[in-house]
């Protein structure tokens, strides 16, 4: 098992973790724990989302890319770190202990 | 609304696997999952929606 | 000095926040220490992008209200908390110790 | 872009006022100030898009 593979059970299997998507700057699904569904559904919203997070930075600060993107519920976490060419968005359930 | 009219193009897994053992990729996820790791461990240890000056019965209401 | 004025200060002041901005959910600033054209830009910004991030959590969970919001560059955090009629928006710089 | 096509409608002073005495907003205020503060703490003690592996010399580079 590849150290990709490895780093990526690890984040599936962490406590809470309901599911993890990788898609490409086109929003085309790469991998992902979700149902065929659920996938593009997530992935037609990032892709929407993010070049107005992106502008979101920029107001303040010309030359900065966007690293990290997220969302909380009180039961939800929505975690999504970008680059160049792809998203890796994981949905994390808030469990408290 | 113009998110249903986005047509999101379908890999089939040819392209995908090809995609998934590119260096631009394994570059881009070595990185990004350190971040969200981090960021997991720090959602477990504390949860920033959680007002903690409340007692205990309040807490467990919320 | 009210409760609601020593929060404010104690935000505005902590070491590395840029600004901070209060908006209705028309997007109309109600207070804020950034000046009039930046205030109106996050404003846009934020009504533009809050219903979007609402419907990303809403994807896999039906009945979970939106609370809280941030993007991470390098550089800058962008932290937004809403309720039903209000939004709080704090812009942080990242200092490195 | 529709953006640009907003209006944002401007609230004047007393209107402002209004608000911020309002029950409304003191209840938001109380409770969002609380989670923007401790997310701020949280931040001055750990940044995730920082990589902790690295040496001392690259982390100072990056």
């Amino acid at each position: 098992m590849s150290e990709i593979e490895e780093s990526f059970k690890r984040i599936q299997t962490h406590k809470g973790v309901v599911g993890v998507l990788i898609i490409n700057r086109n929003g085309s699904v790469i991998k992902s724990t979700f149902d065929q569904e659920t996938s593009v559904s997530y992935s037609k919203m990032v892709i929407d989302i993010f070049p107005k997070a992106d502008q979101l930075l920029k107001i303040n600060s010309d030359n900065d890319e966007l690293s990290f993107f997220r969302v909380r519920s009180k039961d939800n976490d929505i975690m999504i770190t970008p680059d160049k060419d792809f998203f890796l968005l994981v949905v994390n359930k808030i469990h408290k202990e | 609304k113009d998110q249903d009219d986005v047509v999101i193009p379908e890999l089939d897994d040819f392209e995908k696997q090809n995609i998934l053992d590119s260096d631009a990729f394994k570059s881009f996820f070595t990185k990004s999952s350190k971040v969200i790791e981090r960021a997991l461990y720090l959602d477990d240890s504390v949860d920033i929606l959680v007002d903690y000056t409340l007692s205990d019965d309040s807490k467990s209401k919320s």
